[in-house]
């Protein structure tokens, strides 16, 4: 089995109400993937509350740079949940 | 050095075009300022106010990135972005660009490409406060519309 | 009501802005500004000044004729055009032209548009005082280009 | 003989500086148009003086509307010479 790393996940507005969190700390294993990460979220949260994080409309971004493909988490990654965005 | 700052506190125009003028030097002839503000009205439902949240490192380097893709499309001296998060009521000025350059178009073009990247590129969520509930804002068609125009126009073209 | 201003005297982008706001009221959600100011340098020899003249009651008449255009195009809700005569050093403010609307892209839109046609149709006459001698200025083909762009595009079409 | 009536001239930027003059009154006939209005300024000035006004560039204001073509001037009019116009 591989090794466990922390990674640190945050949600940002609508799907912060939604989930009702801004930030959790997760278990997952070392160089997980996109599906990896979702399978873990699932375990911590239900699957009626991870929902929201699938919509086709929500970004993932690992330390602030949004990947559209899949990844390999590492040791103190920050995992961010986004809603479409609008500034200005 | 360019000036991009997210805060919760208001901004004073006049203050960003003092430094704006300062930092541009002898050669500015064009200082071109947007002010975004909350708007009361939105179709029937009156807005009370907006609530806008960030990321704090990722929104400011999402705001660099389109300042830097100005600074390559046009022939920029300055150029500040200040954007305000948190509660913000009706009437209240929630963002401000302004842009110094020798020419009038460049300045122009360069502070309205950044406004409309901004809205569709910039990492802000925007919750309306509106008599009749709280609604998510998302950017319209007419938004993207704006941001593609400017994927149009060839950055070499437009630099004097 | 809108407000021109032709005057020797310098003005206040602060103050202006201040103005326009209260003016605007509660629908506004983007003013957009443009100062244009005396640069230095043009091409080889340094400009010392400008020297502006206007022509009383017709250079007014002038500058409405283009704001009541701008209003026949977008939905403003208020615009404030401020020009200087007179001698005028290099870094001084020459003009000044503040618009409100509803939306960015119909104040954006009526701020270049103003200045554009100040440049070609109001009536003012400036003088170049250079370090290699006096040159009266004349408008420019890029600016008579930027004049005739806006008569292509047709005010219904850019009415929301 | 037509009756006389006196009107104003102006002359703005370039021009006044090359009349070395920024107004003068001028006697015309009652109804003068664009060439009788010249006439008179070319007898009052010197025709060497009065060249600078006949360039294409130098557009003419009466009562401060430009007039393209001809026009009938009356007592008290406003006449101004303007060289090419540039603001902002």
């Amino acid at each position: 089995m591989a090794s466990r790393v922390k990674v640190n996940v945050l949600f940002f507005a609508s799907l912060k109400e939604d989930l009702g969190v801004s930030e959790i700390e997760l278990d997952v294993s070392m160089l997980a993937g996109r599906s990896d990460l979702l399978d873990a979220l699932t375990n911590e949260l239900g699957t009626e509350c991870v929902a929201p994080l699938l919509a086709e409309n929500i970004s993932i971004a690992i330390n602030r740079n949004i990947e559209k493909g899949d990844f390999s988490l590492e040791a103190g990654d920050e995992i961010a949940f986004l809603p479409p965005i609008t500034g200005g | 050095m360019d000036v991009i700052r997210v805060q919760a506190d208001d901004f004073s125009l006049a203050t960003e075009y003092e430094a704006c003028a300062t930092e541009a030097g002898r050669d500015c002839g064009a200082v071109a300022a947007f002010v975004g503000l909350v708007r009361q009205a939105d179709d029937d439902a009156k807005v009370v106010g907006l609530h806008l949240e960030h990321y704090p490192v990722m929104t400011e380097e999402s705001i660099e990135k389109i300042v830097h893709e100005a600074h390559q499309r046009w022939s920029l001296q300055h150029i500040r972005v200040v954007h305000r998060t948190g509660a913000l009521n009706a009437g209240s000025q929630i963002v401000l660009v302004v842009v110094a350059s020798s020419h009038r178009p460049d300045a122009f073009a360069a502070c309205e490409f950044i406004m409309d990247l901004l809205k569709t590129e910039a990492v802000f969520w925007k919750k309306e406060i509106r008599s009749d509930g709280e609604v998510w804002i998302k950017s319209t068609a007419g938004d993207y519309d704006r941001r593609d125009g400017w994927k149009n126009t060839v950055a070499s073209s437009l630099k004097r």
